[in-house]
Order: C-alpha cells, then sequence, then structure tokens
C-alpha cells in the first residue's frame, strides 16, 4: 500500500446536509465524499461548522436535512452507539477521557464493542468472562506498544500531560477497531515535536490498519502534509473540496480562510 | 558427559545453544517486557527461533565469514541473530543503536558488511542513508514492522519473513542447521566489536568463540552463576559488557537475559525482574545516587532527618557490617531498624532486593560513591578489563571488596606492570587483532604478548590491582609532582550536584576545573530556594551555584591536602561551562567517558584563560548538534572563579 | 363543586407554602450550584430560635424577628466561613453531602438550645376559618393561608426588585451565569455566598413561621423540605417562577389526589404523589417548567 | 515501606490482572480473610457481634451496593431505604410462603426481586441526571414505604404492621430469630458479604465496571465509543438493587428479627448509606466497608463516651450525638472529599515508594 491508499470506493457519503440550533446555521447544505483509505482533512475558520460536521457524522447530532450514507446505506437518524457499533470512532477536540481511569482501562473501555459476555460470568469473573478480558488486554497491549504509551500504562489519564492524553484518546478510539476515524483537532495546544509524533501515528493508523480517517486541523503544514483530500468549510457552507495542492491555490479558500493570518 | 568432553565439544555458542536446549529445555532463556507483560522463551523455544532465523539467512546466501551487522535496543531477536549468524559460521557486528549515520558509514564499510539487521523503521532508515552514501548493505531485516509497510526496497525483510523462509529451507533440508554448527570450532572469530575510543577511528576488535567462552566460564565459577540467575540486558549491545553480560555469560551459565520494555520504563522494568546479577556504571550509580538525595530533600522532615541518621549510620557501621566484622550491639541494633526504615527499602524501589552481585566497571568510581552503596547492603563489586581482554581481567572476590581497587586477576589470567607503570596481560580469553588494522595490533601488544590497557596501575600489598588513571593522562606538573586528573574528578563527582569534571594540570604549576552541573540536583536545588532559571547555561551561570560549585571544590581541596603528593593538585580555579559535555558533539564517548583531547582542543582558549589571572570573564562560541541532527552555535560569557587552597597538613597516608 | 374548589384553594394555599421553601433552595443552587439540603431544618431552626426568643427571654414578637433574622445572617457567615469556603471546587455532590451535614448539625444543635418538644408559635397572625370566604362563596379557608399566600406574594415581589434593581442584586444574577465572569468584575465569591445564604435564611424563616403557626414547631417541620423537593424538580432548580408555580401545582395536585384517589389505595399518598407527579413530567420534559434546555456540546 | 515488589513480575496477563496483582497485598487479604471466619467467631461475644458486627456487616453490604450506583455508575440515589425494605418484605413473603427453598435461596431471590424493582425506578435516568435524578429516586424511597405500610398483604395482614422473621435453618443451625447462635449470623452475613464483595469487584474490574465509570466520567464519550447509556444505567440499578436488597433481607431476617417500615427503613437509611460511602470513598468497594465501620463504629462510641462516661441524660446525648455526626461529615468532606478509601490508597503508596516521597 502506498500513502495515497485510498481506493476509488466511496466509505461516507454526505448529502446536502444542513442543520441549525435555534435560528444559527451550523452546517448548511454541505455534501462531499470520503473514499476508502484516504486521509480527508476538513479545514475551515472556527465556527464554519467543522466540529458539527463530525457530530453529525457520528450521530451526536440529527440534520435537519440531506442524508448520510455510510457503508451504503443511507440514514438519517442514529445514535451515538449505533455509529460506533458499525465501525465509527472518534477523538475530541476537548479531551474527553475517563479522568478518573488508567490509561489501560480507557483504552480497554475503547473495546466495548468486541466483548459480549454476560454480567453473571463478569461477576464470577471466570470462564468466558476472564477469557474475553484476558484476549481484548492484548489486543489493547498491542495498541498501547503502537502509540509508544508503555510507561504510562497504569497512570490515572487524569494527571498525564495534554499531549499524552491525546494519544491516549487516539488510542481509545482505536481499540474499537473503526473503519472510519474521526480525528477532532488531534494537534491542538501541541508542540511542532509532538505535532510531528502525532502526525505519524496517524498517518501508520491509516496505513497499517487501512482506517480511514476524517480530521479536522487547524495546523495547514500538517494538513497539507498527510492528508490525501481536503474540504474546507465556512460559516457552514462547502466552498471547496480537492487535493492539498489544489486547495492551496484555490482562489475562494484563501480569501476565506488562508488568506486570514489566525496564527 | 565428562568435564574434558565438554570442553571438547562446546567450544562455540552455538553448540552451547544446543546444550542448553537440551539439558535445561523449560528454563526461561530470554525475557521481553513486551505488551504489558514479561514474554519468555525457554532455552528449547529460543533454539527454535534461532535455527528458523539461521536457516532463512542461509536461504539469502548468508555463509561463513560474512558479517551481521546488529544496530538496535536490547530485544531477544537481536541477540538471537547473534547466534544464528555465528551458526552459520557469521560474524556478529553489533554497533551502538545512536550511532549517526557517518559513524555506522565507517564501521559498515570497514567490516564489509552485507547483511544487517536493525530493531525499527528509524535504524533501517539509517541503514538505508548508509546505503545511499555508497555503501553496499544488500539485506535489511527488520524487527519491528511499525512505519515500514511502504517501503519497497526489495531487499528488506521482516524478521518473520526470514524466519518462514528458515522453516520452509529446514523441511528440505532438516540437518542443515546442524551440519553447520558442527563445523565450526573454538578458533572461529565469535564477534567484531568496534570499540568506541577515546581518539581517532573505532577499530574492530576480533574476539574468539574459544577466547570469549574462557572469559566467561571464569566468571561464572567465580560468581556462581547458574540457570537460576537473571540479568537486565540493557547496556548498548555494541559494548563489550553487554555482549558479555547478556550473551556469552549467558550461553555459558544458561542464566536468563531480560530485556526492558523500552528506556523509559527501564527502571520499572528492572524493579519488577529484580536480576540476581547485575552491572552499573559508576555513572548510573551516581545519578542514582543524586536521584536519591533530591527525591529526599522534598520528603518530610522527620522522614527525612530519620533517613538521613539511618545513611550516616549506615556510612559508619554498614560494611563492618557486611564483612563480618565486630560491631556493637547497639550500632547492629541501629543498622537493624534502618534496614526496616531506609535501607530495604531502598533496595527495594532501586530494584535491588534480589540482586546477590552488582558488577561496575567501565570508570574508575569514587571511593565514597562504592562505600555509599555498600552499606545500604548493595553488593557491589569492581571489576576491570577492556575489549581486547574478552573483557574481563581482575575482580574482587567475595570477602575482599575493597573501594579502592578492582581486585585479583581472574583465574588463568596473567596482569602485571610493566616498567612503565602501565598494566599489561595475558590471558587466554584476549582479543585475536583489530580487524583489517596489523599497526593498531602491533602497537597493543609487545613482543612477548603482552597487550597494553593503556591505563596506569599498580599493585597493592595484598595483591589486589589499583587503577590511577588512563596512562596518557597521568601528567606531571611543573613542580614535577604527580598529576592525576581522574582522581580528583571523581572526588568532585561525589557532590550530586556536579555531573562532569575536566581538570587540567599537566605541566601546569596550578591545577584547574572545568565544571558540569547536574541540572536536575542543582534545578531542584534552585526550585526549592525559588531561584527562577529559563536553561541550563542560565542556572550555571547563576552565582549561588557558583558559590556551591565553589565550597564543593574547596572541600576537595582539604581533602587533598592531607595527602602530601596530591597536596599540590588543588584546584585553584574552575569554571562552570555553559553547555553540557555531550557525546553528540563528541566530547565524550557514547559510553561517556571524557575525551581529553577533543576538550582540550575545543576550549583552548578558556582553558588558557582558567591560567590567566587578569581573565575574570571569557566570551565562548561552541559548535553543538542537535539532537535532531542540526548544528549550532551556543555561546556564554563565563565567569571564572578562584578557590582558597589549603595548607598540607602534617598527617600523610 | 364547592367542595372541589376548596379542595383546589386548600391545595393552592399548601402550594404556596412549598413554595416558600422552594424559594429558600433555588436561590441557594442558582448562586452557588449548591443542592442545599438543609433548608427544611433551617426552616425548623429560624422558627425554634424565634419561638425561643419570645418564650424564654419573653421579647415582643417584633423584636424576636428581628433577632432572629439576625441569628439567621450569623448562621450563613458562620457557614461561609467554616463550611463552603473549605470546600470550592469540590464536586457538587460533597456540597450536597455537606449540607446534609449541616442539617444534622442544625436539627442538634436546634434541639440542645430549645428543646425537641412541639411548641406553639404565635406571632399574631389570624387563624381560623376566613368569614368573608365563608358566607360569600361557601369555602372554607383559613385566614392563616391567606395570610401566608400574601406573604410569599410579597416575599417573591421583593426578591424580584432585590435580583433586578439593587446592585447586589445583579451581582447575584451574574454569579448564578457565570463565576469567572462575577468574579473578574470584583465581587467577592464569599460575600455573595453570605449574601445568598442568608437571604434564604429569611425566606427558611418566613417558612418556619408560616408552617410553625400553622401546625407548631416540631422536628416533622424539617420534613417539609422533602415536600419541596419535587417542587425543585418540577419547576427548575435554577428558576424563581419555577419555584412559584411548581409550588401550586404541586399543592393543588398533592391534595385533590389525596381526596379523590387517596381512599382507593387506602391514603396517606401524599408523602409519594407529589414525586411521582413530578416525575412523570419530568419524563417528558427533563429540565423542568422553566429551566433551560441543555445543549449538550463535544 | 512493607511493600517489596521487587522480583514480583508477571508472564500472563491473568497474573497481571489478578484481583491483588501485588503479593503483599494477597497476604493482608488472607490475613483479613483468617481473621473474619476464624478468629472472629472464636473471639468475638454476643454484644460485639449484635451490635457491631452483624450491622457493619449488613450495612458493608448495603454501601456495596450503593457505591456500584452512585461511586461507579455516578447516580445519585437516595433509595436506599426503599430498596432494603423491598429486600425485607420480599425475604419474609418468601419465609413464609416458601421455606422449603431454604434461606440463602430465598435471600438471593429478594436480591433479584430488588433488583427487579431498582431497575424499575431507574428508567427516569435515562432522560434526567444529577441532582435531578437524586431527587427523583426519592420518590421510589417514600413511594415503597408507603407501600408496604398501605398494603396489608406484604405484612400477612398483621394489624401492627409489623413483620418477624419466622425460624430458620442453614445446615440444621438456626439462623434467624432471638435464638440463634449470634456466632451462626455473623459467619452467614459474613459469607455472604464476603462473595458480594468479590463479585462486586469482578464487576468493576470487568468489561460492565469500565462502562459505568466511562458514563460516570464522560457520558457523551462513552456512548460515542458504544457504551448504551440506558443499558449500562440500568444494569448499575439492577446490581446495586440486588446488592442492596440482600442488605434489606438480612437486616431484617438476620439482625432486626422484627421489623415495621416506617421506622427501619425511612429515608435516614438513605443517607446513612450515602454516607457511608461518601466517607468511605466512593468508587472503591474497600471504601464501602471503610465507611460503615466509620458510621456503625461512631455512634456507639459516642454513646459510650457521652452516657457511659459523663453521665450526659440519653435525649441530650442522642442532639449530641447527631450534631457530631453533622460536624465530623462536615469536616471529612472538607479534609478528604474522596474518603477513607483514598486516604488508605495514599498510604500505601507512600509505602510502596518508601523513603521516596514520590
Amino acid at each position: 500500500m502506498t500513502i495515497n491508499g485510498a481506493s476509488s470506493e466511496i466509505l461516507l457519503k454526505v448529502e446536502d446536509v444542513s442543520l441549525a440550533f435555534g435560528g444559527i446555521k451550523a452546517l448548511d447544505s454541505v455534501s462531499f465524499d470520503t473514499r476508502k483509505g484516504e486521509i480527508l482533512a476538513i479545514i475551515g475558520p472556527n465556527g464554519a461548522g467543522k466540529s458539527s460536521m463530525l457530530n453529525v457524522i457520528n450521530g451526536f447530532y440529527h440534520p435537519q436535512q440531506g442524508t448520510i450514507t455510510y457503508k451504503g446505506q443511507t440514514r438519517k437518524q442514529m445514535r451515538p452507539y449505533q455509529a460506533a457499533s458499525q465501525g465509527i470512532a472518534r477523538t475530541f477536540q476537548n479531551i474527553a477521557l475517563f479522568k478518573g481511569m488508567s490509561t489501560l482501562d480507557n483504552i480497554m473501555t475503547g473495546r466495548n464493542l468486541k466483548m459480549k459476555t454476560n454480567l453473571f460470568w463478569q461477576a464470577l469473573y471466570i470462564g468466558p468472562a476472564r477469557a474475553e478480558e484476558l484476549k481484548n488486554r492484548e489486543a489493547v497491549e498491542k495498541i498501547i506498544d503502537f502509540l509508544d504509551i508503555q510507561a504510562i500504562r497504569q497512570k490515572a489519564v487524569g494527571k498525564l500531560p495534554y499531549g499524552l492524553q491525546k494519544r491516549v484518546e487516539l488510542g481509545r478510539a482505536l481499540a474499537a477497531e473503526p473503519d472510519l476515524l474521526l480525528l477532532d483537532e488531534p494537534m491542538a495546544g501541541m508542540n511542532s515535536e509532538e505535532k510531528e509524533d502525532m502526525s505519524r501515528f496517524i498517518i501508520d493508523v491509516n496505513m497499517e490498519y487501512g482506517t480511514t480517517i476524517i480530521l479536522i486541523e487547524h495546523d495547514m503544514s500538517v494538513v497539507m502534509d498527510i492528508s490525501d483530500r481536503v474540504v474546507v468549510l465556512d460559516y457552514g457552507r462547502h466552498i471547496a473540496d480537492g487535493e492539498p495542492h489544489e486547495i492551496r491555490a484555490n482562489k475562494e479558500v484563501i480569501d476565506a480562510y488562508l488568506g486570514v493570518s489566525h496564527e | 558427559m565428562s568435564d574434558s568432553d565438554k570442553q571438547q565439544d562446546l567450544d562455540t555458542f552455538p553448540k552451547l545453544l544446543q546444550h542448553n536446549a537440551t539439558r535445561f529445555a523449560n528454563v526461561p532463556s530470554i525475557r521481553e517486557k513486551e505488551y504489558g507483560i514479561w514474554q519468555t522463551w525457554t532455552w528449547a523455544e529460543a533454539a527454535e527461533e534461532i535455527k528458523a532465523f539461521a536457516n532463512g539467512l542461509a536461504t539469502h546466501g548468508f555463509g561463513r565469514g560474512d558479517k551481521l551487522f546488529i544496530i538496535g535496543s536490547n530485544r531477544p531477536r537481536m541477540y538471537w541473530a547473534m547466534c544464528a549468524a555465528q551458526s552459520l559460521g557469521g560474524i556478529p557486528v553489533p554497533t551502538y543503536q545512536d550511532a549517526v549515520v557517518e559513524e555506522l558509514t565507517y564501521v559498515v564499510d570497514h567490516a564489509e558488511v552485507k547483511y544487517a539487521i536493525a530493531e525499527d523503521q528509524e535504524q533501517v532508515d539509517k541503514l538505508l542513508q548508509v546505503n545511499e552514501l555508497g555503501a553496499s548493505i544488500e539485506m535489511i531485516i527488520y524487527d519491528d514492522s511499525r512505519g515500514l509497510g511502504d517501503y519497497d526496497a526489495e531487499y528488506i525483510f521482516s524478521f518473520e519473513n526470514i524466519q518462514a523462509s528458515g522453516v520452509e529451507f529446514c523441511n528440505k533440508s532438516p540437518t542443515f542447521f546442524e551440519d553447520q554448527i558442527a563445523l565450526g570450532s573454538g578458533d572461529d572469530v565469535a564477534v567484531l566489536l568496534y570499540t568506541s575510543g577515546t581518539t581517532g577511528q573505532p577499530k574492530g576488535v576480533i574476539l574468539s568463540h574459544a577466547g570469549l567462552i574462557f572469559g566467561s566460564e571464569r566468571v561464572a565459577t567465580l560468581e556462581s552463576l547458574t540457570e537460576k540467575d537473571s540479568v537486565m540486558a540493557y547496556l548498548p549491545m555494541a559494548w563489550v559488557v553487554d555482549h558479555f553480560l547478556c550473551y556469552t555469560l549467558a550461553y555459558c551459565a544458561a542464566y536468563c537475559v531480560c530485556c526492558p520494555e523500552n528506556q523509559d520504563t527501564l527502571l520499572q522494568d528492572k524493579k519488577e525482574i529484580g536480576p540476581s546479577f547485575h552491572f552499573t556504571s559508576p555513572r548510573v550509580l551516581e545519578a542514582q545516587r543524586t536521584d536519591i538525595l533530591t527525591r529526599m530533600e522534598d520528603a518530610a522532615g522527620i522522614k527525612r532527618k530519620l533517613f538521613n541518621y539511618f545513611i550516616d549510620h549506615a556510612s559508619r557501621v554498614g560494611i563492618s557490617i557486611h564483612s563480618g566484622e565486630k560491631v556493637s550491639l547497639i550500632d547492629r541494633l541501629l543498622y537493624f531498624l534502618g534496614e526496616i526504615y531506609a535501607y530495604g527499602p531502598l533496595r527495594n524501589n532501586l530494584g535491588y532486593s534480589k540482586t546477590r552481585i552488582t558488577w561496575t566497571a567501565g570508570e574508575a568510581i569514587g571511593p565514597d560513591m562504592f562505600d555509599f552503596y555498600r552499606s545500604i547492603g548493595i553488593n557491589l563489586k569492581q571489576v576491570y578489563g577492556q575489549t581486547e581482554a574478552g573483557p574481563f581481567l581482575t575482580a574482587h572476590q567475595s570477602g575482599g571488596v575493597r573501594s579502592d581497587t578492582v581486585g585479583v586477576p581472574l583465574a588463568d589470567v596473567d596482569v602485571k606492570i610493566d616498567e612503565h607503570g602501565e598494566v599489561i596481560f595475558r590471558s587466554p580469553g584476549a582479543f585475536r587483532e583489530y580487524y583489517k588494522d596489523p599497526e593498531a595490533t602491533r602497537k597493543s601488544k609487545n613482543a612477548d604478548g603482552w597487550i597494553l590497557t593503556g591505563d596506569a596501575g599498580l599493585f597493592d600489598h595484598d595483591g589486589q590491582l589499583k587503577i590511577i588513571d588512563r596512562i596518557k593522562d597521568v601528567g606531571t606538573m611543573s613542580n614535577g609532582s604527580l598529576f592525576a586528573p581522574k582522581f580528583i574528578e571523581n572526588k568532585l563527582k561525589f557532590f550530586a550536584h556536579i555531573l562532569e569534571v575536566v581538570t587540567f594540570g599537566d605541566q601546569r604549576d596550578r591545577v584547574t576545573a572545568l565544571i558540569n552541573i547536574d541540572l536536575v540536583a542543582v534545578g531542584s536545588w534552585a526550585e526549592r530556594r525559588n531561584i527562577a532559571y529559563a536553561s541550563y547555561q542560565d542556572l550555571a551561570s547563576r552565582p549561588e551555584v557558583y558559590s556551591m560549585v565553589q565550597e564543593s571544590i574547596e572541600q576537595v581541596n582539604i581533602d587533598l591536602s592531607r595527602d602530601e603528593s596530591l597536596a599540590n593538585s588543588q584546584i585553584t580555579r574552575f569554571v562552570i561551562l555553559h553547555k553540557e559535555l555531550d557525546a553528540d558533539d563528541g566530547e565524550l564517548t557514547r559510553t561517556r567517558k571524557v575525551r581529553r583531547r577533543i576538550i582540550h582542543e575545543r576550549y583552548a582558549e578558556l582553558i588558557e584563560a582558567l591560567y590567566n589571572p587578569e581573565i575574570s570573564r571569557i566570551q565562548v562560541e561552541t559548535d553543538v548538534v542537535f539532537e535532531d541532527g542540526r548544528k549550532g552555535i551556543i555561546s556564554g560569557n563565563l565567569k571564572i572563579r578562584d578557590v582558597k587552597i589549603f595548607q598540607t597538613t602534617q598527617k600523610t597516608g | 363543586m364547592n367542595f372541589f374548589i376548596e379542595v383546589v384553594l386548600n391545595g393552592l394555599m399548601a402550594g404556596v407554602m412549598y413554595s416558600l421553601v422552594a424559594l429558600g433552595f433555588v436561590l441557594i443552587f442558582k448562586a452557588s450550584g449548591v443542592f442545599n439540603f438543609a433548608q427544611g431544618v433551617m426552616a425548623l431552626f429560624a422558627a425554634l430560635t424565634l419561638v425561643g426568643f419570645m418564650d424564654e427571654f419573653g421579647m415582643p414578637v417584633w423584636l424576636a424577628i428581628a433577632g432572629t433574622i439576625l441569628v439567621m445572617i450569623a448562621l450563613a457567615w458562620l457557614i461561609e466561613r467554616l463550611m463552603l469556603r473549605h470546600l470550592v471546587n469540590q464536586d457538587p455532590i460533597i456540597l450536597f453531602m455537606a449540607t446534609i451535614g449541616l442539617a444534622y448539625v442544625l436539627e442538634g444543635l436546634g434541639d440542645i438550645l430549645w428543646g425537641s418538644d412541639v411548641k406553639l408559635l404565635d406571632i399574631g397572625i389570624p387563624h381560623g376559618a376566613s368569614d368573608y370566604m365563608l358566607d360569600t362563596f361557601d369555602i372554607y379557608i383559613d385566614k392563616l393561608e391567606i395570610f401566608a399566600a400574601v406573604t410569599a406574594a410579597v416575599m417573591v415581589a421583593v426578591l424580584a426588585l432585590f435580583f433586578q434593581k439593587t446592585r447586589t442584586g445583579r451581582a447575584l444574577r451574574a454569579v448564578a451565569d457565570d463565576h469567572q465572569a462575577a468574579l473578574s468584575v470584583g465581587i467577592s465569591l464569599r460575600t455573595i455566598w453570605i449574601i445568598v445564604w442568608s437571604v434564604s435564611g429569611v425566606v427558611a424563616l418566613v417558612a418556619g413561621i408560616m408552617w410553625g403557626s400553622k401546625s407548631g414547631v416540631q422536628f416533622s417541620l424539617s420534613l417539609i423540605a422533602l415536600k419541596a423537593l419535587p417542587v425543585l424538580i418540577l419547576g427548575g432548580f435554577t428558576s424563581v417562577p419555577g419555584a412559584i408555580i411548581g409550588g401550586l401545582i404541586i399543592g393543588v395536585g398533592e391534595k385533590v389526589a389525596e381526596v379523590y384517589v387517596g381512599p382507593m389505595v387506602g391514603g396517606a399518598i401524599e408523602n409519594w404523589f407529589a414525586y411521582m407527579l413530578a416525575l412523570a413530567f419530568l419524563l417528558f420534559r427533563p429540565q423542568g417548567l422553566f429551566g433551560e434546555r441543555i445543549i449538550e456540546r463535544v | 515501606m512493607f511493600y517489596r515488589e521487587t522480583g514480583q513480575y508477571k508472564t500472563t496477563y491473568s497474573a497481571d490482572q489478578a484481583l491483588f496483582p501485588i503479593a503483599q497485598d494477597r497476604y493482608v487479604i488472607y490475613a483479613v480473610l483468617f481473621g473474619t471466619f476464624v478468629v472472629v467467631p472464636m473471639v468475638a461475644n454476643e454484644y460485639w457481634i449484635n451490635a457491631i458486627l452483624l450491622p457493619f456487616l449488613i450495612y458493608s453490604l448495603a454501601a456495596l451496593g450503593l457505591n456500584i450506583l452512585t461511586g461507579y455508575c455516578g447516580q445519585v440515589s437516595l433509595g436506599t431505604g426503599g430498596f432494603m425494605a423491598v429486600g425485607a418484605f420480599s425475604v419474609y413473603k418468601l419465609m413464609v410462603a416458601f421455606p422449603e427453598l431454604g434461606f440463602i435461596t430465598l435471600v438471593l431471590i429478594s436480591g433479584l426481586i430488588t433488583a427487579a424493582v431498582g431497575t424499575f425506578f431507574g428508567l427516569p435516568s435515562l432522560r434526567i441526571k444529577g441532582f435531578y435524578l437524586a431527587v427523583a429516586t426519592l420518590a421510589s424511597q417514600f413511594f415503597l414505604v408507603w407501600l408496604f405500610n398501605k398494603v396489608g398483604w406484604f405484612v400477612n395482614y398483621n394489624a401492627t404492621g409489623m413483620i418477624t422473621s419466622p425460624p430458620m435453618t442453614i445446615f440444621g443451625v438456626l439462623i434467624t430469630g432471638p435464638s440463634a447462635p449470634p456466632a451462626a449470623k455473623y459467619l452467614l452475613c459474613a459469607s455472604i458479604v464476603a462473595i458480594s464483595a468479590l463479585a462486586a469487584k469482578n464487576l468493576a474490574r470487568g468489561r460492565l465496571g469500565r462502562n459505568w465509570m466511562a458514563i460516570r466520567d464522560m457520558d457523551i464519550a462513552a456512548e460515542l465509543i458504544g457504551v448504551r447509556p440506558l443499558r449500562a444505567k440500568l444494569s448499575a440499578f439492577a446490581v446495586s438493587s440486588f446488592f442492596i436488597g440482600m442488605a434489606g433481607a438480612l437486616y431484617f431476617a438476620v439482625w432486626l428479627g422484627s421489623a415495621e417500615p416506617t421506622e427501619a427503613f425511612d429515608i435516614n437509611q438513605s443517607f446513612l448509606v450515602l454516607f457511608m460511602i461518601i466517607i468511605g470513598g466512593l468508587g472503591s468497594v474497600l471504601g464501602s466497608f471503610l465507611g460503615a465501620a466509620f458510621l456503625v463504629l461512631l455512634p456507639i462510641l459516642l454513646k459510650n463516651i457521652l452516657v457511659d462516661g459523663f453521665g450526659t441524660n440519653i435525649a441530650l446525648a442522642a442532639h449530641i450525638e447527631i450534631m457530631t455526626i453533622g460536624v465530623l461529615i462536615i469536616a471529612f468532606l472538607i479534609i478528604e472529599p474522596h474518603g477513607l478509601a483514598r486516604l488508605w490508597r495514599i498510604a500505601k503508596e507512600k509505602l510502596r515508594l518508601w523513603p521516596f516521597p514520590y
């Protein structure tokens, strides 16, 4: 597989989606496709509706208009846990880890959907429940190794530095072995070294597991580096999409976004 | 099987492997903390892995005399690769994993390397760069596939891949592996180790199977090491000590080698395993002691005072108690309380609770440092050797441990002092020659086959060897008195806040010093005093820090003034350097020994200023290499301070 | 039909009483996020103190009331000083638990100071059936309850004015909206807390007087706090009008149910009926009558 | 200091995920079990068992139950008293109707009945959160107590409204009623509590426990990784009520012997158990025990000091006791809001790192 490992098969199709809170339009008739295996970046100024777009995709918000077609199935509404069970995982802009739990337990929680045993066996912690715990622990350890966070395995996540928390959150999302991974500003607040690490992880996830990734990111150099395609939103409207070099040259994008020095 | 048979049969490491795989089939041979638990391979399992890999190598044309370049951290597969190469009559060439491309290129070219095994993507990238620079590595095998998925170079293989072809090959030629091992003999080259060398290009030291087995068996007997023992594998694989401890000795004694999860978890991993046999360098011991004292500074008042009390008590009676001397009942009782309160928990937290023997070597250790560890119940012993010796020459015998010596020669090893005061040796374990460097070989061996160590030393009245310094470093001052820089430096390095010292005095009338402070210790000291600082450089230039260092130097001066022959070596002036001495800048070796010649060159102006009483401040600019390989300049305006010196007291000796 | 109106009116009057207690809850919750479980006990404590001042020290009514108000303010100061101050930034549940502890303390303290026997409270509020209502509409209503309704209305009006028109009131609202913002304009959170607890102490006193005049001052007075809780979930924890209207709904619903449904199932359903009513309501409007809709953001 | 962990390495996940992976912890647990089941029955007298040990064990069980709901799953409940009543009345009806099933089975069934009732009252938790939910759970408290008061069937139409536990035996030993040997009662309760604690710990460290904590810590994120909120919350209500129901059954049948709904299961029971988990430590099995021990012992201690020590009259002593408990609770929340279990954890961490401060 190469960096541009995306096939032409469409994994997710967003069609004509609109979302409003009260009178404010967060998304205004947005449409775009995500191909299987690609890294798609959504960019746009603050308040452009990027996070709302992710929230629509994984069922947290229900759009007033438009459809989402995922793996060939079109739907208007679903609950977030249903999205999860269909292989959509995500991370959050403001880290949403389970603060009272260790790194290991956070990532183990991400395995929830892979675990089936009932309450009775779990209370006894024998037979299938124990076997299941051990099997999934093994899977989680692969992720811990992958993200190089062995040293914080048993630490409570609340006390970890920001960059590591982001990494643990990525781990938790990966634990679900998602087909589609939504990353909401995975590099916000990181220094350049941490950003580099995180970019590496994202590319590795995409390559090693073939996971399709949609990410929101402000750092343009990162976006241009790691994404296969870019979608640009502005005030809830879709104003452009294309490969990074096309976006960089797009006049409308430059006017709406890149030209504005917000850094 | 009688002992003589054994000597004949088991003359190579692959043969020892086969032997262990039958004798200790179910005994753990190697562990690695991976995926959160200690993955364990018994001798039988390890033998299978090695066989598969060796057969795989053979299918790719690896044969007798071929070198297998090994670069990466201590992992089971890296050690297996060594044995696999040896099984086929090949020669492993382990290399420092943090070596930069230029260093690698030299070794790859010099050793005519065609096959290489690399730990991960980072190392593979380096090897690819080496090839771009004109080397001709024909095959790169990697252990960890992470991030290597899109590498399309056709000569890159995964370890599993090689093993798979090995298994397939084995089905066709089931006895190939065993036949190849049988072809080997003790005289074969076992390993090619490049010494980092304090001067010039590295030299390839050729060690034979028989030589290494000789050394290993002496040590195994000396310390009664058996398959029940264990050791941590954390030293650089290219260092002869790691090769000895985690490979040759491990194969001879059949003990278990334990690889940590990664560098960040090393301490925790060591604590979990609690190795029964441990090797550590004086530098690590220093850092650890600094760490202990720094952390205890933050403990609550009573807790700290009690701790200090017990540590003091240990320094008074601990060593006597451990060497079975007569100690008053009260002192014994207090020591017992200290054992519960401080020493036991301390050993536990440092991971020494289960450690029978701890060896230290590589550099001289400050006597105070040495005594500190022994007094709290860590059985620390000094050993002495070098790569060319394969590697150990002398070691402390139980009951004969002294802080100022490195012990007595191992059985069947001859060590003596030549007419220049240099330590020279003859040993069946000694190296054969420097690879492709007859000139260097000739220089280091004298006509009678004695090998020069380059160290100045002397034998004590009870036959224990004392090492003074590198012979080329030992100088004379202009007034004719002896100048042994390392001796003075070690005394200073005992202070927790001093990390590194370089003293000057050869051919001079006075001694001066260049100091590196310990950022961790001084940083925490500064924090407790609310002294804000931005960087190492900032902290190093603080007058408070200067005063603290000055005090330490004056204490050392008092100490030196007690000994007539050393009184002239009192330090008169010093400067705290604006940067830490760094291996990347060539100032230290990879094993973190000071490269004096380079320091003399780089800081010539500064050194002159130290001897010019007119100058009390000097602007210095230094080229540095940053971690990411970029080059830059660090400059600083450094203060030079004078230090009080003391009159020789009448007492001597 | 008259009977029904009588029941409803009685319910409304009882509801006013609930509202008074609920009001104290809302004030504190709005300004400090503390769910003050001790509100009921505060009412009991205030009433006990009032009775104590009148009976033990023979104070005239106005002086006793003024004294009790001072005591309640002192109490607010002490609570801030000894308890709240040390619990800043703790989880809401911890603060809630602390107020349960406070309830225990006040209950024990009240009993130790003034004794635990039932006391009569008579500060001259008219009693007995309102002749006017009886004559004109043939409806039985206690004058006390009319008085209580009027007092409650006045209290609400005063509080509304206080919040809208005074600087302190506006500060309180600012705190309720955003602690950080309030702090940044230089309002001390501690002052605010003292004021809020004092005000709700006074509200508790009024509630204590009303309930005490009606049925005597005794431990069971503190249980009306439990009655006020469904009012809160119905009206919303942060809404003053919610507390009033919720109280009225609960009061009426409870009385109507007691009279018309109670006999069918054995009576005494008022203990839980209000809860069931509020709960059923919540299932459709989780934020309560006047609570703000929570938009969850991620 | 006493934690010498060097050399304790794990080569399998099952060893690494063991209940007590540190050897020293295991020794402590063995010692505690030995003390509980061997030493105490030999040395404890009737007063100790009836006044201290039985209430301690039974409240520990109830606290364990509430801690699962409140501590692990983050749902505050004030209905514990009501659920204990369900357990008590269930076991009463069952003992009368099916004495042949054996006492332990009946206690288990009572737990299951309570679990069903608890699940039903947990339904609103999908829509309402935080204090709204806490207040809503009061509905169950008041409704259930009212129900047992008003419906004669529950008390077998006993005119006094009291229920009295009929004599039951296990292995031929009497375990209910005033003439049952205290040691038998104690051992029965201790066994049930020990097994329950083990089950609770197992649940807490498994998938279900993680899902509960996920809901507690960040319910939105939990849902987005596939935890179904209603299912997780209801399972917490069910498990919690199961334990509380068993506690109620033992409370009535073994400890009190007879009970009357208004008195024995009033709202103060709910508060008492809630206090126990807060003081003991939310989200900690150990904390449930520590909290129960603290609040069972405290009143006895206070009473001994005030009445026996200073000769205070009983009524005044009762007031002082109430006040002291209030003060202690506030003081506790100020000093260590995470409870005794946190103190223990800190102490243990210190011992593990000894002599280092961090």
